[in-house]
């Protein structure tokens, strides 16, 4: 009967559909493994090693993620139009790795990772396949809120200029955030969250100050730790 | 010290005890706003439990229509519809007196579920006497000698009524099920009818409606009380039908079952 | 700023984003109106009223819908391949839709509405603007929901074929779900909820059939209600 | 049927109530974007702008607020007494209101705005329009949230007396607030963290003791940053 | 130090509650056990089984319920006025104890046990230990409950005066609950069932007399199984 | 019709309504039952009432005593002791009446959430008068006036007073946030040594208390409570410490800010 | 450091057993798509096939679910005394098989399942690698509630002695269950569920009865479907 | 018959079973009480009471709870092979007993309690009765959890060497956690919890470091309170 037909034809349809989200799955496994990976090795940050060594590991998997998003790429390719479907089985993975990319940028220039430059680094220059601003975004709400801490951790180790560098940084973030009128709720949440980490980190900087442990502002540095 | 702007009041008043230090300024508003706010809070009480009583007296009418038979309707329904008279006379006017001269909005969480309570036993009454629903423009006008004619009225807003109507299907099933075991098929197939009727009103209106989540919840409830009856009504239905078939000659037999004894 | 600069972009698209989302859900609202007042009309199909005036005012309103799945076609035009990236907005009024258009269409044929036949009465039969296999399946899930009440009701009407009608209906529209590999969940649950239904169906008609009420399976015919 | 017709017109009735609310929507959103360019504009406070600059731009919207306070006024004529039926659609942005007025007058008298001069500020002081007394004090505990940070920043920038003044000021509003019988309401936890804010300007204020940073009493000054 | 003074004598305080509650428990179980065997040899009255065989394991299980109330008066003893304290530890199976003698006693005599008859059988006729009367009327719902299933099996078994019997009883006992004001709680849930026991009574009976199976009234009897 | 079992009677009440052929023996019994119902739900909304009054002036003897400062103590206790006597009065009173002579735990539910309102008022009065904990004897003891001396006296039982005592940690944290911002540190760490006491205690006695999820939830909301007290002692400990190396010659300065305006 | 090691030595264990629960799982996954068109096969029953014909595929397929049992030995036989680690891992599936497997046993044979021969059908019948008794006790329940559809679809083919037949299968499982002492929670429900289908097919049945549509209990024969 | 036979079989082993459950709740019932008792007991370290003191009492019960774990064992040895049937029985309180032997531990040694460590003391060191390794690891973090109060009680006690201290204990504890892949999601909700306890230690040992109150790290000891 046509019922019959049309209901193998949506069985063959859904299969397929089936299928292509477990091959997304499957590479975003792979990308959850880096990451965690990547992740714990940038968390020595914290413990005062030197730079060099804390970034070596994180860096040298960068590539790894890089084929991971060409195979991710691959996959999607197979339903044109359609990467806003499978959107959410890949998006929160995409959000951590560009929270670590940008905290491994930022570590070595002091600088803001940029959204193409995101996007280079994991392939997604592609007109079928970029990095959605949200998601890149809400990637640097994570970074922030990494920051408290490091900078509690930098005080520590006897940096006591790293929380005015990261205050002014994340100033500078703050405001180019307020510009945006967000009505997405998440990011709006995790906004609000970067409002908290740049009060914490004021706080440090207030405790330095009035301790006369931070130097004066007129020696400009690249970088966030004067020596690594 | 007056002012926080002038330091020349300063010595005279650096032995004061701290805590009186307040500005007076602030002080003599915040006792105004603590008068309002204890006020408030009191009045919300004494509603509150104007709202109990209502519910609890307007429950006692809904149990006493429940009562009704085949053969004491105007017995029952004349009970009922006294003691209704009597929860509006001695609650429903206290609820009045109290909100009397403010905006009836303001406390309508603490007065809501009384004011359902009285719309669900007077919507009851008045279907079990007429067959009709009782709408909120006769019960309002109800209302109105118990109000000082001078002001604004206390007036069921739309959305209790509402939301005291949902609650009525409930009740309404209830009654279907008993009225089909007394064998008043015709008055249970005038309750399916009925209770449809309303669910399908009101599913245009929830949307409409100002919060309307608990409403949501109550149709849902709704639905299923309006599917039992309608199932009890397949049943009776069924069985008749089949008795019909068989041949019987005393149709009426179906109706209840009065003649069980002889 | 680079930074400034590119924040400033951000704003503008998700500005954009926003302002698209916002008239597609000025669409949708109005979707759902007269969806609700269709749904209403329909209820009076269990009030037993003659088929031809439960039908009058919601197949009247159905090319109002067409003309407001035009205009979603329109809005989703201006941002080419992001058909699932607004999906959610409105998927769960359109399932609606497809199961009142079903309910109609079998009330009238007592044949099953198709794909490609609820997609043109929406319009939505274009490459880019297709009418997702999912909701459509859903809103049969919806349809097979309202069928045990109709059938009570029929029943009460004295319209006692129904529940027979009904039976093999479902039963072949049961059939027909059974062949798919069901994994999305929502939808896998509307289905075990489709075997309620047919439960429920099979145990009236049992009721009649026991009782000699329902006729024979001789006499076919199309349509649901004999006389309508 | 009089069924029919009541409902008719409770749907008439509800239509209007619910365009009204509409209405109102559409102001409080005008309030809300106004609130948010002002609040974006008074964070530079913390940025220790002057204070003139700081006040520039949001003490030019006020007329704007006024303004639209006036309009919601006008729908809320429409139906007399039901002034509260509404309020949950404007309330928290009005409490967002009260909280900016504040601080600007604050910040310009280092006095507490009275209800009387907030309803003023925003034409609220009508009969059957006025300022709901539980909005301005949850109001006054968001100005209360802003003090620690406001405090911190203004220590970096070198305004040692600071602490001294805003101490004052909430140790004042704060034994104000105690004079009120709270209920375990959204107020009494605002009130809360007003004692936590409290206490935060008290550590800053004996830092700087501690120091012998503050300056003394001697010479007042209206506003709260003497120099700008 | 006398706070932990006091706190010792509330851990003695409780742990004594506590005690007495593992002793209540201790009871209750023995109760449910042997309700359990009655409940499982009531159970072949749906067989059919001549009602001597039925509720001779039963009766003679009765005694022994009567002594564990007997125990769990000694132990209410040692807590007078707290009855009510540990009612919730036994009030379901007091429940369950009534519905199964009051099912017991209709076998037998065709009338309802009374609330006194029940407390005597229990022991339960004492000025601190007597039968809560919302337990009692709970426990007679729960006999209506097993009135639908009983009917249906002694038609199968031949016994066609069984319908009648059941409904005048059924009646009776549903005109009575009527009398009563409930809340909207458990009791009013299980009088809602008892409806709609009562309506498949009816059913039954019509089946009866539809078919002239059912016997005149002529022929009156104690018990409710003409020849057991 | 007498009797179900008797079929001699039967012509007789052949056309009697069905509804009154209710076996009387039944409708006597259900008379009384009805009746035993609508008192004790009569009673119990009275309890309710009496409970909500008492929780409402409670709350206000707690707001009275978080008034307090390092020089209004006395002044501010003395009224709020006032009030408490007030609410034994006039509140508490009239539930003793309602429940002297039932089993008090029949309703507990409904009015132990005011007398776990009032424990806390108490011991919190009693904290700040003394700094030392109010126990449920002496308490008891208060009551005992209220009663007819010749039935068994409405005693708080040992779980609400403890419910109350748990709820007493989140106004002793607030009265320590504010101790600490009046510079009475003494205060502030007493407090924090009685709540830890307290809620060491408490986790000893909650696994053996009648029904303790509600219990559970206030303890995790308590050991927050103690651990902000805690943090706010550390803050103002760690400061102080600070305040000493850097060698002032003042140590009494951190005890507040009296001479703020000098 | 001796941490260090105990941590490694942890890692290595918790991804060996990691990885065994994957294993299990694929086998489970398998096993779940065998029942899965085991079930739909059976489901024709309903449409009153014969029986043949209904049992053919699902027959065919218990080869292959006794291999996956095997397999899913094989991978508990690598950690013994384990098999109630990661009894949940496959107990649902488990007990759906043991569902089927009765269900077609009883089509067949008009027999019980036993546990012995669901063993043995799974090739459970290993010291190691048993068939958990709860598990199978759960599949019987799921067994009967088929029962009531079953026994109505077969009524509605015409085949009514069938209700007879069920009746006193399920009479005696029921008798067979109430031996138990059953302190599971969820079985104990499950045997609640088991009631319901008792007191459904005692209707049928009653409902034949009345008829004189059942035929009388002299002539045994077994199997269920007389004819097929 | 054999089915009787069969559910007889299964009546004797479902009871013993039951009462097998019976005997391990009732030791596992003293366990609970006993960890009771040390938990109170331990809190005294809050107080600031001397470590000897505050330890007595529940190192006195170590031997109490090894004793319980030893009749655990010979229950369990009554139906090898089934350790993993009842382990939820008593699982969550043996990760409590492992939280306060290391807790103990700790305070006594400033070491981790080893795995092994803590089979021995419970005398868990047996082949079929060994100490479950997640059971062992969420005991640890329970430990955690008891770290930033104790840290703070200790500093408010003049112990201002006790942040440093733990601050390593933890950041060792929490590397040692991160070679772990955690699949469990419990423990891994756990884990997280002990990164917040870490980040709160650093933020005292920050307070205490930037006011120069913590001493040096020159001096090494063991034990966590230098006078015990
Ligand atoms: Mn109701
Ligand atoms: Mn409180």
């Amino acid at each position: 009967t046509s019922m019959e037909k049309q209901f193998e034809d949506f069985r063959v349809k859904l299969d397929e559909a089936g299928s292509l989200r477990e091959r997304i799955r499957a590479v975003v496994n792979e990308i959850e493994s880096i990451t965690r990976l990547m992740h714990a090795s940038l968390l020595h940050v914290h413990q005062s090693r030197p730079l060099s060594e804390v970034l070596e590991k994180p860096k040298a998997q960068v590539d790894g993620l890089k084929e991971l998003y060409g195979r991710l790429a691959e996959v999607l390719c197979e339903c044109p139009g359609e990467y806003y479907r499978f959107h959410n089985d890949w998006r929160s993975e995409t959000q951590t790795v560009v929270s670590l990319l940008a905290f491994m940028h930022w570590l070595e220039t002091g600088k803001l990772l940029m959204h193409t430059e995101a996007e280079e680094k994991l392939g997604m220059n592609q007109a079928e396949f970029a990095l959605d601003i949200e998601d890149y975004l809400i990637g640097l709400c994570f970074l922030s809120n990494e920051m408290p801490r490091y900078v509690v951790n930098q005080v520590l180790a006897g940096n006591y200029d790293c929380p005015r560098k990261v205050l002014r940084f994340l100033t500078d973030l703050h405001a180019a955030f307020r510009m945006l009128n967000l009505r997405n709720d998440f990011l709006r949440k995790k906004f609000d969250s970067l409002k908290y980490d740049l009060k914490r980190v004021e706080e440090v900087y207030y405790d330095m100050k009035i301790r006369h442990l931070a130097n004066g502002d007129s020696a400009e540095d690249n970088g966030t730790q004067g020596q690594s | 010290m007056k002012t926080i702007v002038s330091g020349t009041a300063l010595q005279s008043i650096a032995k004061r005890p701290r805590t009186i230090t307040t500005e007076s300024y602030m002080k003599d508003a915040f006792a105004n706003y603590a008068g309002y706010l204890n006020e408030l809070n009191e009045k919300r009480e004494r509603v509150v439990k104007a709202s109990r009583d209502i519910t609890i007296n307007s429950k006692k009418v809904i149990f006493q229509v429940h009562r009704i038979s085949r053969d004491n309707k105007e017995e029952v329904l004349k009970k009922a519809e006294a003691d209704l008279v009597a929860v509006k006379d001695q609650y429903i006017s206290r609820l009045v007196k109290e909100l009397q001269g403010t905006d009836f909005w303001k406390l309508r969480r603490a007065y809501s579920p009384g004011v359902q309570e009285y719309v669900e036993a007077a919507t009851f009454c008045k279907f079990c006497r007429t067959g009709t629903l009782l709408d909120l423009e006769e019960l309002n006008a109800g209302l109105l000698p118990l109000s000082d004619p001078a002001i604004e009225p206390l007036q069921i807003n739309v959305l209790d009524y509402l939301l005291g109507l949902a609650d009525l299907t409930g009740e309404l099933m209830r009654l279907a099920i008993g009225r089909i075991s007394d064998g008043e098929l015709d008055f249970a197939e005038k309750i399916c009818r009925f209770s449809r009727d309303i669910y399908r009103e009101l599913t245009l209106v929830v949307p409409l409606m100002d919060n309307n989540s608990d409403m949501k919840t109550k149709m849902d409830t709704m639905l299923q009380s309006v599917l039992k009856i309608e199932n009890a009504c397949l049943s009776v239905h069924v069985r008749g039908s089949e008795y019909t078939l068989l041949g019987s000659s005393d149709p009426s037999f179906l109706m209840g079952v009065p003649d069980m004894q002889s």
